[in-house]
């Protein structure tokens, strides 16, 4: 019975959880703490399952209430939505475990509670956006994760996370705005919201109504990128990722910003098929703003002085290298996208989550003045200088596999500029994190008043994506063999 | 706000409201409305109550833990409908092929799965509300650390 | 596409541009009710007394209210 | 100045969109697209397969109840958000 | 170039206005700086879409869709059912910003976003 119902059960596992959690109300911290831990586990397990059904069968679908496609609500889970998935629900794993001992200090008590319930909804949120084969849905799903993405940003309770939190929720509102508005013109002309009768009715009705569709798919564009944050639009990311709780900055920077790349992914090629897009401007536009975007992102980020500041300016340059590689739109080069997907999601949690135990251990935030704390803090300093070099690209580590690949597909495409802001990129990243890594390690030791320890549960997340951020760069092939049927199979409608 | 004539009308007109609120809840898959609509309605009874009486009074009648219960309850109620249907044998969120008993067509109690789900519905959009309004309006609370 | 139809739309697009016009918050919000109504019934016209009711309780009721509740515990003025 | 510039861009995009209106199937017409067999079984069998007389109350609690459970927890996480953030 | 059938823009004219409301909510949303006004061009932006998707699903001389009558022609229940749900969310959100807003005015003592900013500079 399980397995057969695992696509629902996947989204409906962290939901039930987070309604047992407000249930019971904001006095059992513990409760929830372990309420929340175990939703996790279950949930990374059947994950992975899926992982595994979906190399065997392809395509997994479910219909809600046994109610064919166009009628009711299908979930559509092809390899690409099952990567996501395994990533989504480990990641999560890894971070509540880090938030065990480490949330209490950070955020009031008696919101604790209630920050692991909107802690899960927010993963079933991205689960649900990255599973539904329904555009309404999807779109239901976007404002979840934008109200609860939101109040992770804003429970921080000081005022610049308050701040940030409006900043972002109005601007994701504005986002969800316009991909409702072209939702609606993308049924009104064809009559279908789901996904695969959309592609198949799309033909005719381009003939009919081309401008309904181009201007629907503008909508989307500026839609989804505002939500992802690329560069002309990202004004909301380094407010909000950089002053949110150390947990929050991890999961929004490593998963949430990339889940609407997946929605973009979605309507690339499974409703506008790929020499559909080759009509419109869709393909110079993402390439343009993305190269902006990497090069910005990464001169911003140097003129930063605050931590968590400098690595949300980073993020913006990351999803500008996702977005470069749908731009260039080859195979190769959407492998490199999926593969920095995954690969950005384990080195930023990582960056966020290191950076967060170092501004608690020693009460700095300041970029310059963390002189020497790698010889009194070694674990998380070294996880920060793993996850830095992986960033610049260092090649045994998993940064440079997919690099690499988005090198390898703008060459296939002819396009050698592309390799060059690539190569210009990483030399700007090592500008800005290799001072950081060198001073720290290489520094006059500080002289602390005491010596904190960190909590077992953060000691583990911390070593765990450390190992896979070597994994993941010594055994590439393990993730690229299971991408490349994947890019094929989107290629291929 | 604490006016006589504000408190005589709310007091007259307020069962009139609940009970119109509740009628469209329930009948909400026969007539137009439904649980959201409902709900609404409901709790707009209860949002005059805060305003003619004062909010400490309303939450006398409908202390924060009932709301509460009732908001995360009605979520539950919602998702457990849904897996009966697993384990009747069908996919989540099923009505009639999990075997929910339909009735005649138009009258109240039918149509299975839905008369529950407009009902479950309707109780959380109305604790939902009433909730909402009133933390919105409350300056801050002094519960220590509840 | 009738002349009522188009009346009440103008008059939705005169009270959009009106609430983005006023000084006063109260007074943008009043006519954002209006606004709401105007839609509830527009609504109605297109036959869907379902998201008529919604919108007349959720966007013309508990929004203003919620909307009142803010502004008295913020500021009056723009 | 700020105003003026935004005003006419907004005004140019309005004329686009009016383009784009002109070009959208008619209102009310019944050969638009939307009108095809999705709406067509919801109204000709939803009260024999759900029991419920009023469609739009069928597709929202059965057809489509994954939304609406969708909307419910959007709800919950509002009243939640909400109270983590005026509490903290 | 631009040729404008005026008889298919009155026809359409549910979708026309939507959209020119939609852009109204837009400019609100984006040129004021106050953040209560902010959310009610936000409210005001997102039932212009509501609008929008309602009327797609209206069809001459339908009736309102409860299935009551023989040999009648509805409108399409879809879009209200969307709408339905469109509107709660739309709800949500707007009591969470204001919350948020709320809470920004005990902080900072306006609702302002450039004075909001024009404190926050001068404090770094």
């Amino acid at each position: 019975m399980i397995t057969q119902h695992l696509p629902a059960l996947i989204i409906l596992v962290p939901l039930v959880s987070a309604f047992i959690i407000l249930l019971l109300g904001p006095n059992y911290v513990r409760f929830a703490r372990h309420t929340a831990m175990a939703a996790s586990v279950v949930l990374t397990v059947f994950a992975l399952l899926l992982l595994l059904e979906t190399t065997q069968d392809g395509t997994i679908r479910y219909y809600f209430g046994g109610w064919q496609p166009p009628w009711g609500i299908e979930l559509y889970i092809d390899r690409m939505t099952g990567f996501f998935l395994a990533i989504v629900s480990s990641i999560n794993l890894l971070v509540l475990v880090f938030a065990a001992g480490v949330l209490e200090q950070e955020i009031r008590e008696r919101v604790v509670a209630h920050y692991y319930a909107l802690f899960l909804i927010l993963t079933t949120s991205l689960l649900g956006i990255a599973a539904s084969n329904d555009l309404f849905n999807i779109f239901v799903f976007l404002e979840i994760s934008s109200v609860s993405a939101a109040a992770l940003v804003a429970v921080n309770g000081n005022r610049y996370a308050m701040e940030a939190g409006v900043k972002y929720l109005i601007l994701s509102t504005l986002g969800s705005g316009s991909v409702l508005l072209a939702i609606a013109n993308i049924y009104m002309v064809t009559g279908y919201l789901n996904l695969t009768y959309i592609a198949e009715a799309l033909p005719a009705a381009f003939a009919q109504y081309p401008l309904n569709i181009v201007a629907s798919l503008g909508l989307i564009m500026v839609g989804l990128t505002v939500k992802a944050a690329l560069y002309p639009l990202h004004i909301w990311l380094p407010d909000a990722h950089g002053s949110a709780p150390t947990t929050s900055s991890a999961v929004l920077s490593g998963l949430v910003v990339k889940v609407y790349i997946i929605v973009f992914i979605k309507f690339l090629f499974r409703i506008f098929p790929v020499d559909f897009i080759e009509i419109f401007p869709i393909q110079p536009n993402l390439l343009v703003m993305s190269t902006f975007g990497i090069l910005m992102g990464s001169i911003l980020a140097i003129r930063q002085t605050d931590i968590k500041k400098m690595l949300a300016y980073s993020t913006v340059a990351q999803v500008g290298y996702i977005f470069l590689g749908l731009g260039v739109l080859t195979p190769n080069a959407v492998i490199g996208s999926m593969l920095h997907i995954l690969n950005h999601a384990i080195m930023k949690t990582i960056l966020f989550l290191s950076a967060g135990c170092i501004i608690k251990l020693t009460g700095i935030r300041e970029v310059n003045r963390l002189e020497g704390v790698g010889r009194v803090y070694p674990l998380p300093m070294a996880a920060f200088s793993l996850g830095a070099l992986a960033m610049i690209g260092i090649p045994p580590l998993n940064g440079f596999v997919s690099k690499w690949y988005l090198g390898l597909g703008a060459l296939d495409a002819d396009q050698p500029f592309f390799v060059l802001i690539i190569l210009v990129s990483s030399f700007l990243n090592g500008l800005y994190y290799l001072p950081i890594v060198i001073r720290s390690f290489f520094g006059r030791e500080p002289r602390f008043s005491e010596i904190k320890v960190l909590p077992i549960g953060a000691r583990f997340t911390l070593t765990a994506l450390a190992v896979a951020i070597v994994v993941f760069g010594l055994f590439s092939a393990l993730p690229v063999g299971y991408l490349e049927p994947a890019v094929e199979q989107l290629f291929a409608g | 706000m604490r006016d006589l004539i504000v408190r005589v009308i709310a007091r007259f007109i307020i069962p009139f409201i609940q009970v119109y609120g509740l009628y469209i809840v329930l009948y909400g898959h026969v007539s137009p409305g439904g649980g959201f609509a409902g709900g609404t309605v409901m709790a707009s009874s209860l949002i005059l109550y805060v305003m003619a009486f004062g909010a400490r009074s309303e939450k006398r009648r409908l202390p924060e833990w009932v709301a509460r219960s009732i908001e995360s309850a009605g979520a539950v109620f919602f998702v457990a409908i849904g897996l009966v249907s697993l384990f009747q044998g069908t996919t989540f969120l099923a009505n009639q092929a999990a075997g929910f008993p339909m009735g005649i067509p138009g009258r109240v109690f039918s149509a299975g799965a839905i008369f529950l789900l407009t009902f479950g519905i309707g109780m959380k959009v109305f604790s939902t509300m009433i909730t909402l309004f009133t933390h919105l309006i409350e300056e801050e609370e002094k519960e220590g650390t509840g | 596409m009738s002349v009522f139809h188009f009346l009440l739309l103008l008059f939705l697009v005169v009270c959009a541009l009106a609430a983005g016009r006023t000084r006063g918050l109260i007074s943008a919000v009043i006519i954002f009710a209006a606004y709401s109504l105007t839609m509830a019934l527009l609504w109605q016209q297109l036959h869907s007394p379902d998201v008529a009711i919604t919108e007349a309780a959720m966007g013309a009721g508990v929004t203003t209210l919620l909307l009142f509740a803010a502004i008295s515990r913020t500021g009056r003025m723009e | 100045m700020k105003l003026v510039f935004g005003a006419l861009s907004l005004i140019a995009i309005g004329i686009l969109l009016l383009i784009v209106v002109q070009e959208m199937p008619t209102f009310g017409s019944p050969d638009s697209p939307v009108h095809n067999e999705v709406p067509t079984r919801y109204l000709e069998h939803s009260v024999e397969e759900t029991g419920a007389l009023n469609a739009v109350t069928a597709i929202i609690t059965d057809y489509r109840a994954f939304d609406t459970l969708g909307e419910v927890t959007v709800l919950l996480t509002a009243i939640a958000a909400m109270v983590a953030i005026l509490r903290c | 170039m631009i040729d404008l059938d005026l008889v298919k823009l009155w026809d359409n004219a549910f979708y026309g206005m939507a959209i020119i409301i939609f852009l109204v909510g837009f400019w609100i949303m984006l040129t004021h700086s106050n953040l209560i006004k902010k959310i009610i061009g936000m409210n005001i932006m997102e039932t212009a879409i509501f609008l929008f998707f309602v009327a797609i699903g209206y069809v001459q001389g339908g009736a309102a869709p409860i299935l009551d009558q023989q040999g009648v022609s509805y409108v399409n229940p879809l879009p209200s059912a969307l709408i339905l749900t469109g509107i709660v969310v739309s709800v949500s959100v707007t009591a969470f910003a204001l919350s948020l807003v709320v809470k920004l005015y005990q902080y900072y003592g306006t609702v302002d976003a450039n004075e909001i900013a024009y404190i926050r500079r001068n404090e770094e």
